[in-house]
């Protein structure tokens, strides 16, 4: 899947924000939002927030987790850890780069922010190699991947299932004891020569 | 607006909302994304959020263009009908790929009313299949020498890559799920709820179309 | 060697999987006489088997070749279809002349019934519920905004959008549109989104 | 490494490779088959190197009329040098199709051990993979991966490259279908040539 894919599926999360309008109830088919109430919070899918900012109709709450305190933990955790740790939500990405892209203004310390975040996908992403190579060398027929995003799961695709599916091809094929042949085996056989078949 | 929606499930009629409606959508075209062979069609959820959108579409017809509601609901419409027209196409895809070990299969699951394709779908690969037939009877097997005509159907078919491997998540607890070894040392594994493996997507085949696991 | 021909076609056409060549009409003709030349030689030496056995082997042996290039051509034919299928999904059901003459006879009547059975299953989705149908090749990326701005690459001529106004495409000019109606001009290079 | 379905071009490509075998019983006609022969008859004992398709399929005649000897990069002193370390093998030299046509002439190993080799090798260059996708060299200028590992590879690259972009900006703009996009600059060229 395409990264704008995994981020339209993101975009479904629930967020909060705070309107500077005042409207009733809107119903949605994804659920009803509202009523929005000038400064007052309320939560909406992350796409609607996204596009109350640009028209500039609301400010974004950060979430919890986006707090240089809580992404310290996770980083340093990340760091000591041999496995994936647990992610504040399984589209953190997705939420991190359209909140800091577009309302930057309304999470403090944003810069810094910014940063922690992308040196824990980095960590992330380059333990997801050591562990592809591992997976690879250890037999290559199954692995478990707990506490992966969406996002990172598609970064592997197609490499990782491709070269599993290859080494379960060149076993089955290689394996085989009789030497069968898929090719061109058909006998000769027409009108004319059928006395010979 | 009115958001709910009747559904006709079996034999009771059963309210579910439109939002319900909406998230088991998205989740039929996420695993049909990722699933090597075509599942079961949800004609059913399709016509029922193409309706929703009709009803919608009016109502925003009677808002102001500038309303900042019409655009809010253009913009969630417009979401939805990426998920329908991207979910129809992925399955159109596969629907011609696998054009003929598909309607083999088809037949045999139109005599159980376990079908796979919706009436339109079935139609479409029926279709299809006799175009390529004639063109490629029409262009080759005609002019090749008389012993070369016959068009082997079995020969040309392509079948799904069932043991292609695949992420997935579990929805539930599910125990017992073996995966097979060549060398004759099958394994077993639960999948507890809300882990996530990669594996061939054989042994879960049926765990994809029960719901018990999601493809990621 | 036996069916080399049938290999400079595959791979003339495997170098631009991106791109569709001019059907290869000559080539096509020079495989059929290889082959038509080996189902000779096979009709006369299979009557002469009965006087010598082991030209039956040979009979066998050219029999592969055959099925080889039979492989081979159908192999040809169908990497084409799915090619001519992209056409139909990228360009529309009108294709521009310089691609409609890449093309023989046969394909372009092939590609115009794969448009019109696809044509009808899109007319068919939603009938049921008073729909007149879906156009699959929209709605291709995730939606990010209503609205875009765009940069007319060719003169194009006039275009007509749901509210009813017309607005003229002429080279080089700018325009702010709804995105969901000028996504397949931007498709089909008509449009360029500006960012 | 691409399916071998009756239709695939990549299978094609593969069988068309020539293999190493030892004719058994005489072949009237087939004279030609041997460049450096001048009889019109192929005469039993005769080595040559024919491609892998027609090698398949005299071998699955009852009784083979040839047999197939191993191509050099899967005989014992490669397997050796594949076992070391199979990353300093150049594969595009020699092994252009090394997984594709060992899965074909396994079966004539009669130590059965191709297989083994075939699966080292893969798992220890998969490493190669890896960093060929992050590399910012282009695909083709990786002289030591075999085809299928080029696929791979550049595959493996268009991911990375998609969520570099993703990652770096905002919007991802929509853009000209691919073979439109194609065409008009293969148009451009045709037209700059003149």
């Amino acid at each position: 899947m395409d990264p704008c894919e995994i981020e339209f599926i993101g975009e479904n999360r629930i967020i909060s924000i705070i309107p500077n309008f005042t409207y009733d109830k809107i119903y949605l088919i994804c659920g009803e939002f509202g009523p929005f109430r000038a400064g007052l919070p309320l939560n909406v899918p992350l796409w609607l927030a996204m596009m109350l900012k640009q028209k500039q109709k609301c400010r974004i709450v950060p979430p919890d987790w986006m707090d240089i305190d809580v992404l310290e933990n996770i980083k340093e955790e990340e760091k000591r850890s041999r496995f994936f740790t647990k992610m504040p939500n399984e589209h953190y990405m997705v939420e991190a780069k359209l909140i800091l892209g577009a309302a930057a203004e309304d999470v403090p310390n944003s810069s810094e922010i910014k940063t922690i975040i992308k040196d824990i996908w980095d960590i992330r992403m380059s333990k997801l190699r050591t562990s592809m190579d591992a997976l690879m060398k250890s037999g290559g027929g199954y692995g478990r991947l707990d506490h992966l995003t969406m996002m990172e799961i598609n970064s592997v695709k197609p490499l990782l299932p491709a070269a599993m599916d290859n080494l379960l091809r060149i076993q089955m094929k290689t394996k085989k004891t009789a030497p069968t042949s898929s090719l061109n085996t058909s006998s000769f056989s027409q009108s004319g020569t059928s006395q010979h078949t | 607006m009115e958001s709910n929606v009747h559904l006709d499930l079996s034999d009771e009629e059963e309210e579910i909302t439109a939002e319900t409606v909406l998230k088991t959508l998205q989740t039929a075209w996420q695993n049909e994304r990722l699933a090597p062979e075509i599942l079961p069609h949800h004609n059913d959820m399709v016509e029922c959020m193409l309706g929703q959108i009709q009803h919608m579409e009016r109502n925003i017809n009677k808002l102001a263009k500038t309303d900042l509601r019409a655009s809010i609901h253009k913009m969630e419409l417009n979401r939805i009908k990426f998920v329908i027209c991207n979910y129809l196409k992925t399955r159109l895809n596969k629907i011609e790929k696998y054009c003929i070990h598909i309607l083999n299969e088809e037949r045999l699951r139109l005599e159980t009313s376990t079908n796979y394709l919706t009436p339109s779908e079935y139609k479409y690969a029926q279709d299809y299949l006799l175009n390529i037939e004639n063109h490629i009877k029409s262009v080759i097997l005609n002019k090749v020498p008389s012993n070369m005509q016959a068009l082997e159907m079995n020969k040309i078919a392509e079948y799904p890559n069932l043991q292609t491997h695949v992420f997935l998540k579990a929805n539930e607890m599910v125990n017992g799920v073996v995966l097979e070894d060549l060398t004759g040392e099958d394994e077993e594994i639960d999948l507890e709820e809300g882990s996530q493996h990669i594996l061939q997507y054989k042994p879960i085949a049926d765990l994809v179309k029960n719901g018990k696991v999601q493809l990621v | 060697m036996f069916a080399e021909k049938v290999i400079e076609l595959l791979k003339e056409s495997e170098r631009n999987p991106d791109t569709i060549d001019q059907f290869n009409d000559d080539k096509i003709r020079q495989i059929l006489e290889e082959m038509d030349l080996l189902f000779k030689m096979n009709m006369n030496d299979a009557n002469a088997t009965t006087e010598n056995r082991s030209l039956w082997t040979t009979v066998q042996v050219r029999h592969s070749a055959l099925e080889r290039n039979k492989r081979c051509l159908l192999a040809y034919l169908c990497s084409r279809m799915n090619k001519i299928k992209t056409l139909r999904w990228e360009f529309g059901s009108i294709l521009p002349a310089d691609i409609r003459e890449l093309l023989s006879d046969e394909e372009y009547e092939w590609f115009s019934k794969y448009s019109t059975n696809l044509a009808s299953y899109m007319r068919s989705l939603g009938q049921d519920i008073g729909y007149s149908g879906i156009d699959l090749t929209e709605n291709l990326k995730p939606p990010k905004s209503l609205y875009i701005e765009v940069l007319c690459v060719l003169d194009y001529g006039k275009l007509e959008l749901e509210d009813g106004d017309v607005i003229m495409l002429k080279k080089n000019s700018r325009h702010f549109l709804p995105t969901s109606e000028c996504q397949t001009l931007i498709r089909q290079g008509v449009l360029k989104q500006i960012t | 490494m691409e399916n071998t379905s009756y239709l695939s071009i990549q299978d094609i490509l593969v069988t068309n490779e020539k293999v190493p075998c030892k004719f058994l019983h005489d072949l009237p006609k087939m004279g030609f088959l041997d460049p450096s022969a001048t009889e019109e008859d192929l005469k039993a004992g005769t080595h040559l190197d024919i491609p892998l398709w027609l090698a398949e399929s005299l071998y699955s005649r009852r009784p083979p009329l040839i047999s197939v000897e191993l191509p050099k990069i899967y005989k014992e002193s490669y397997r050796e040098i594949l076992g070391a370390d199979a990353c300093t093998v150049d594969m595009h030299k020699l092994g252009k199709y090394f997984y594709e046509m060992g899965c074909y002439v396994a079966k004539h190993d009669i130590k059965g051990e191709v297989s083994a080799t075939l699966m080292n090798t893969f798992r220890q260059r998969f490493r190669m993979l890896l960093s060929a996708s992050v590399s910012n060299d282009s695909i083709s200028s990786m002289q030591p991966l075999s085809e299928s590992e080029r696929v791979q590879a550049a595959a493996a690259a268009t991911t990375e490259r998609a969520l570099a972009m993703w990652l770096q900006r905002g919007e991802s703009p929509l853009t000209a279908a691919n073979m439109v996009a194609n065409h008009r600059k293969r148009k451009r060229a045709e037209m700059e040539m003149l």
